[in-house]
């Protein structure tokens, strides 16, 4: 279901090697993968198989050692200074120091948007998460789901072209993950913004993605992608349906080739 | 009170023991001093003896108590006899050297955060400079320091910062160091400068650090100021009463100015405790 | 004139400096400091003689080293009486006895809140002040530098410790709890080991202050040996490159001794995140 | 007025009553000259304050000014307020000297050091007792700040001054009659105490010569007043003192004792006694103190000028 | 399948309060359970319900402030010092300062087994959990899911009567649970142990346990109790089944109906 062919990311035979005490490490090898605009990408994979190193680069917080990635038309690199990565991470990572508001508005300050820009989109964006009126609070004053919400809402804020999250509901239970599938869906639906999303959990890729890429370790690698054929329109019922199940099947089984004990 | 209760309870523990160690330690003058005048002593009169001695080898709690109070509220405060007076000197010089020695050590640690020369070149010499016994040198420092022209608070000052800018290192590289990588990386992400990051990140998340070790420099501090009025030149300051109550034999005004310096530190480590709650409570940090 | 082959010399360091630290290999990172500490000492010794600075205010780190080499017995004499009789013994005292009260008071929370809030205010105590009080107390030769150092760095310690027998996370004493264990059993066997990183902490700051203690404790009194007797009286003599002499020696016995502490802490805490490689 | 900077050898008090009398009293102002005075302490080399320029004259003992000398110091001693030497050792009589040739040995002995050592050292050097310790020797201690170790019996003989630690000794409760003194002018080792010294460059300089001259003048002046005055000294001391430490009792004997002292000067080197004291200092066996008679270490010059 | 009735923790109207500054905090309410010998009971619910609070007052961990509880027929800080309870925290609480065999060996030297006894059963359970091989390793030197393993094995080494496990995988990737629920299945059936675990997932639960309780917050109580209508042997792919998939919808609708938004 690749929608139209307006590739956003392109990465071919993409490298990355760290050297380490112990002689590199080799976290990606060959990874060829275009990721076209409004697509909903999900990595799973074995834990070191080289899912948050592939956000990593194409983030540019980390640089191929071999292989060419370009983003929108250009390096990562320019991208990133052009400010089109929104990321968000496992953990919420929002500065306590900061109420929410705060927080959502410190990429704001940071790209150098006007005092009443920032306000506006500050209170635009908590009402996406639905967390309006939680502005004024601090982020220990929230739960969990709230938080990450909030750290959702502050990637969002400065309207970046590209989403990047890196298993952004793993530290939630699964109700609260529920509803916050429901609600990036939503999202993702209304924005129509490009998203890569690294998750651990069959279930969640399957429900989310327009295109699921299964990767393998030693060396970080792709094995399988899989092009989700359920409809855009995604109740949670979803889940109890032959094509969902089967689909996780199909993903299980991808997953279960590349993997060994531990 | 429930807090209260175990301190007092030490407290009056402790007191009991100083004044059993008191009448110990003096009961051999109160004999020799008997044994001279060729009398004998009853227990009640030794024990009467030992708590009121002029140059007790270790004075009683109640005359260190008077001697304090006459010391505090006995004279004007501008008097030399004041020891509200001595305080203020010592006071004045532990504030000039503490705020030289933190600002050198929040200095350093930004550059050493910042800079890898830095970072390689200068801590382990910051370590092995605190290894130097600058208070065995003090004096020297001070007419070495004279000897450049630099006299009066600042020389105190100079050997107070030596001792408060290592905590404030310490404590400020580990703060500047406590973002971690994914809040680093965010910043990345967002293309922030080196600048933005610093006021933005780094520098709010040392706060807790930074006070914490303040707390430490600031006793170093004082510590400092008085070791640079004790040998090198009684002029005033509790470094300097210390010294002649030594001198002249006077234990109880050396038990005086030594509480009263006590007294100094801890009242300045509560002050910083008082700046840090409301500086961390007013940045949320505080629950 | 003479600042400008000064300023040349620093500059040179630095720019070598900056370029071995960029190659951040282990050979690099102990030259890098090693490099930057020379050229502090050739800069002390191109103004010390550039400006003709007297000896008796500031003597050249040549004029040092050849006091050094010159009074090695002497310095000698002098180390034993101060750091290894005056200091490490009260540093051992000192650390036993916290060592002894914090697992004594652990088990009383009562004490603990009696005995830190005192404990901390006489930790700011201005120890030096109470040093002329134990020369009186304990006579002039070791044994009242060794009671100074006892003095200074027993809180501390004692701090480090109770907070170190507080360490354990819950999930460590519940397992205890399931198990059964008993109060001894719990304490050797997780409480313990728990506390080593902590004491090991207390034990690296007090090295250098019972360095300290010991020395300035020798003004009140003293043999005529040790290194706080022979600072003050080679002052008194002008003997300045035998002063600093001296302080080579502690800053040296102040290195050496931080850095064993820290090689057994290294060995005992093998297993603590800042220990591994 | 001309500045002009002294450096005391130790904290205010009567020991120095004529300079502060100087002072208090205008006797500076009279020579136009503006005198800055710095306490010493225990552990302020004054030699040192005046290498580094702390200072134009200090007062310091001879020994230790000539043992700077050596050191490459080129100190001058252009007064003398201080004829004869105030120093004593002051023993228990429980401890059963009497007489110092004999009943030393074996014992413990308080003593300055800080370049107040010197006086000792020869007068053991006299007597032939090492200083090491042992049984045939003596066991030196480094004497602090105070009359302890004699109270405390942790020395049988304390290092004393006339006008102040004998004082502090007899205040504690201790009777003269339970104590043994021994002067070290008595014992034929007294050194010069309590001189005026300047740098040598001072001494090549007219101008500075002049100046001086005058302080000399007028600190002289100083020192017969409060020789007469020792009560209003004392007071004047006290006044002085920004401890708050001192006693006016204290001070006042001082000033009787300290009086005695400098009766016998009128601020000029006596050659005798500067001869005295170099022999002393050379004769130190296998570690004199000096190593060869000191060239130029005095001057009438000033003294000279001064008492016209 | 409530196998036999041989009841060995039996609760009856257990209540516990925290008090705590800002007013009592009602963990648990009046809950009634029974559990036999051999039963593998799951625990699931919101975050928050009390799950944990549950097992801890069966460990004696927590006093319960109301209702009576005994294990084995007595009290359960009886059961406790009689040493009845292998507990399996979410973390694997490993002492750092111990090797992965030292660590299984904690429990034996505490309770008293002799050396050879020690060595013999640590060689045994490192065997059971496949972790022979790594008993001189520092826990840090293992991965999560090995680390896990270990833990189990150490509640495992002194044959405690019932083992208590507080989401003992919640950190692990899906992969990795799916090989320790089967391993823990397996052993299950080997020792016929007690049983009491806590997980968040769905079909975790589903899988594993012979009875899953249902848990809703506020206060902390059972709102039902699932029995298990699945076989004794049930390999992975019993998870694709119509009959597990009717069983993990009963038990999301269970869960539904006690949540509230965070
Ligand atoms: N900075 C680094 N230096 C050295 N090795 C690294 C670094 N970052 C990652 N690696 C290694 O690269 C491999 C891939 O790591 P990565 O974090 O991308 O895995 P992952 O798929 O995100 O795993 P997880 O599911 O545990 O998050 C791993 O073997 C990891 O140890
Ligand atoms: N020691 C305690 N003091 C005060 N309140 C507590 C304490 N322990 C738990 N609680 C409260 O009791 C309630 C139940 O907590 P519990 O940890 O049992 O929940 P849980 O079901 O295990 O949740 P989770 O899934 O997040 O682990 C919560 O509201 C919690 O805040
Ligand atoms: C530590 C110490 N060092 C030296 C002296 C000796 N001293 C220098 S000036 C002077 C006159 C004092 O009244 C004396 C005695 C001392 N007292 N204490
Ligand atoms: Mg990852
Ligand atoms: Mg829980």
């Amino acid at each position: 279901m690749s929608s139209g062919a307006d590739p956003v990311i392109t990465a071919q035979g993409v490298d990355l090697t760290f050297p380490t005490a112990d002689g590199p490490v080799h976290a990606l090898k060959g990874v060829d993968l275009t990721i076209n605009r409004g697509d909903f990408v999900s990595f799973i994979g074995p834990s070191g198989c080289g899912k948050t190193t592939f956000l990593r680069t194409i983030a540019a917080l980390e640089t191929p050692t071999g292989g060419s990635l370009t983003v929108n038309g250009m390096p990562a690199d320019e991208a990133r200074k052009a400010r089109a990565y929104g990321y968000v991470f496992q953990a919420p990572g929002l500065y306590p120091w900061r109420t929410i508001s705060g927080n959502i508005s410190l990429p704001l300050e940071i790209m150098g948007f006007s005092k009443a820009d920032r306000a506006e989109r500050i209170a635009r964006v908590l009402e996406l998460v639905d967390l309006a009126g939680f502005g004024g609070k601090f982020p220990w004053q929230l739960s969990g789901g709230m938080q990450q919400r909030a750290s959702i809402a502050r990637a969002l804020a400065f309207d970046a072209d590209i989403l990047l999250m890196d298993e952004p509901f793993g530290a939630l239970d699964e109700i609260v993950r529920d509803r916050l599938n429901e609600a990036l869906l939503e999202l993702w639906r209304k924005t129509r913004k490009t998203i890569g999303f690294v998750t651990h959990s069959i279930p969640e890729a399957v429900y989310l993605s327009t295109r699921i890429v299964v990767m393998s370790p030693r060396p970080g690698r792709i094995t399988k992608v899989i092009e989700s054929t359920l409809p855009a329109e995604r109740p949670l019922e979803i889940r109890d349906t032959p094509e969902f199940i089967a689909l996780s099947h199909e993903v299980r089984e991808g997953l279960r080739e590349g993997h060994s004990y531990d | 009170m429930t807090r209260a209760l175990p301190v007092l309870t030490v407290l009056a523990a402790i007191i009991l023991v100083w004044y059993l160690a008191a009448i110990g330690m003096n009961a051999q003058w109160a004999q020799d001093q008997a044994a001279r005048a060729g009398t004998t002593l009853t227990t009640g009169q030794l024990i009467a003896d030992t708590l009121s001695q002029d140059r007790p080898v270790l004075p009683a709690p109640h005359q260190v108590a008077a001697g304090l109070w006459d010391g505090i509220f006995g004279q004007a405060i501008t008097s030399k006899r004041s020891l509200v007076y001595h305080a203020g000197v010592t006071l004045s010089a532990t504030m000039a050297g503490f705020a030289i020695g933190s600002l050198a050590g929040i200095l350093l640690a930004v550059g050493i955060v910042h800079d890898r020369t830095m970072d390689q070149s200068v801590m382990p010499w910051a370590v092995a400079s605190q290894t130097v016994p600058i208070l065995a040198i003090a004096p020297m420092v001070i007419v070495v320091l004279a000897s450049i022209g630099v006299t009066g608070l600042l020389p105190k000052a100079v050997i107070s910062a030596w001792l408060s800018f290592f905590p404030v290192l310490v404590g400020m590289v580990a703060g500047l160091r406590q973002p971690d990588a994914m809040q680093l990386d965010l910043m990345r992400s967002w293309n922030a400068s080196r600048s933005q990051s610093f006021w933005r990140l780094r520098l709010p998340s040392s706060m807790p650090y930074l006070f914490a070790s303040l707390k430490v420099a600031v006793a170093a501090a004082l510590v400092g100021t008085i070791v640079g009025e004790l040998p090198a030149g009684a002029t005033s300051g509790l470094g300097a009463r210390l010294l002649s109550g030594s001198y002249y034999g006077q234990t109880v005004q050396i038990w005086s100015a030594l509480f009263m310096a006590a007294a100094l530190a801890a009242g300045l480590v509560v002050l910083i405790g008082l700046i840090e709650r409301i500086t961390l409570k007013r940045m949320g940090l505080a629950r | 004139m003479s600042a400008l082959p000064i300023l040349a010399v620093w500059l040179g360091a630095w720019g070598l400096n900056a370029f071995l630290a960029r190659l951040n290999t282990r050979l690099t990172r102990i030259l890098v400091p090693l490099i930057f500490g020379t050229t502090l000492l050739l800069l002390w010794e191109m103004i010390v003689r550039a400006y003709a600075v007297p000896s008796v205010i500031l003597p050249a780190p040549s004029q040092i080293w050849a006091a050094f080499m010159a009074n090695i017995p002497l310095l000698w004499g002098d180390f034993v009486q101060t750091i290894l009789k005056g200091a490490l013994s009260g540093w051992l005292i000192g650390a036993l006895a916290a060592i002894a009260t914090a697992i004594a008071i652990d088990r009383s929370p009562f004490l603990q809140r009696g005995l830190l809030p005192i404990g901390n205010f006489v930790a700011a105590l201005p120890i030096i002040g109470i040093a002329p009080i134990l020369v009186m107390w304990f006579g002039f030769d070791w044994q009242s530098k060794a009671a100074v150092v006892v003095v200074m760095v027993f809180f501390p310690i004692l701090v480090n410790m109770v907070a170190g027998l507080a360490a354990t996370d819950a999930l460590q004493r519940d397992l205890m709890a399931t198990w059964s264990a008993g109060y001894w059993q719990s304490l050797v066997k997780m409480r313990l080991p728990a506390a080593m990183p902590f004491l090991f902490n207390g034990l690296k700051i007090t090295t250098t202050l019972a360095l300290i203690g010991a020395i300035v404790a020798e003004f009140f009194g003293s043999p005529t040996r040790g290194m706080g007797f022979r600072i003050s009286t080679a002052v008194g003599q002008l003997d300045l490159p035998l002063v600093w002499a001296e302080i080579l020696v502690a800053a040296i016995a102040g290195s050496l001794f931080y850095g064993i502490v820290s090689l057994i802490e290294s060995r005992v805490t093998f297993w603590h995140p800042s220990q591994r490689r | 007025a001309d500045d002009l900077t002294l450096q005391l050898k130790w904290v205010t008090q009567a020991q120095f009553a004529g300079y502060y009398v100087a002072k208090d009293k205008g006797f500076y102002e009279e020579e136009d000259l503006n005198v800055t005075i710095k306490p010493g302490g225990p552990d302020i080399a004054p030699t040192q304050v005046l290498a580094g320029g702390g200072a134009d004259v200090t007062v310091e003992w001879m020994p230790a000014a000539l043992a700077a000398r050596e050191k490459g110091l080129p100190l001058v001693n252009i007064a003398q307020p201080f004829k004869s030497s105030g120093m004593m050792l002051t023993c228990l009589k429980e401890s059963g000297i009497t007489d110092p040739k004999t009943d030393f040995k074996g014992k413990t002995l308080g003593v300055w050091f800080f370049g107040n050592e010197y006086p000792f050292l020869s007068w053991m050097n006299h007597l032939e007792l090492p200083t090491e310790g042992g049984p045939d020797g003596v066991t030196v201690l480094k004497q602090g700040f105070n009359v302890d170790p004699l109270l405390q019996k942790q020395a049988a003989c304390i290092s004393t001054m006339t006008y102040n630690e004998f004082g502090q000794v007899l205040d504690a409760g201790i009777a003269e009659a339970d104590l043994v003194t021994f002067k070290y002018e008595d014992q034929g080792v007294a050194t010069l105490e309590d001189g005026l010294y300047t740098l040598q460059e001072n001494l090549d300089n007219p101008e500075m010569v002049d100046k001086l001259t005058r302080f000399v003048r007028a600190s002289m002046k100083g020192w017969k007043y409060a020789e007469e005055n020792p009560e209003e000294a004392a007071e004047i001391v006290l006044e002085n003192d920004e401890t708050g430490a001192q006693t006016i009792e204290h001070q006042t004997r001082m000033m009787t004792e300290v009086a005695k002292l400098t009766a016998g000067s009128n601020g000029a080197l006596d050659e005798a006694d500067y001869q005295r004291t170099v022999d002393t200092l050379l004769s130190g066996g296998s570690d004199p103190v000096i190593s060869k008679a000191p060239e130029g270490a005095w001057t009438h010059a000033i003294t000279d000028a001064a008492l016209q």
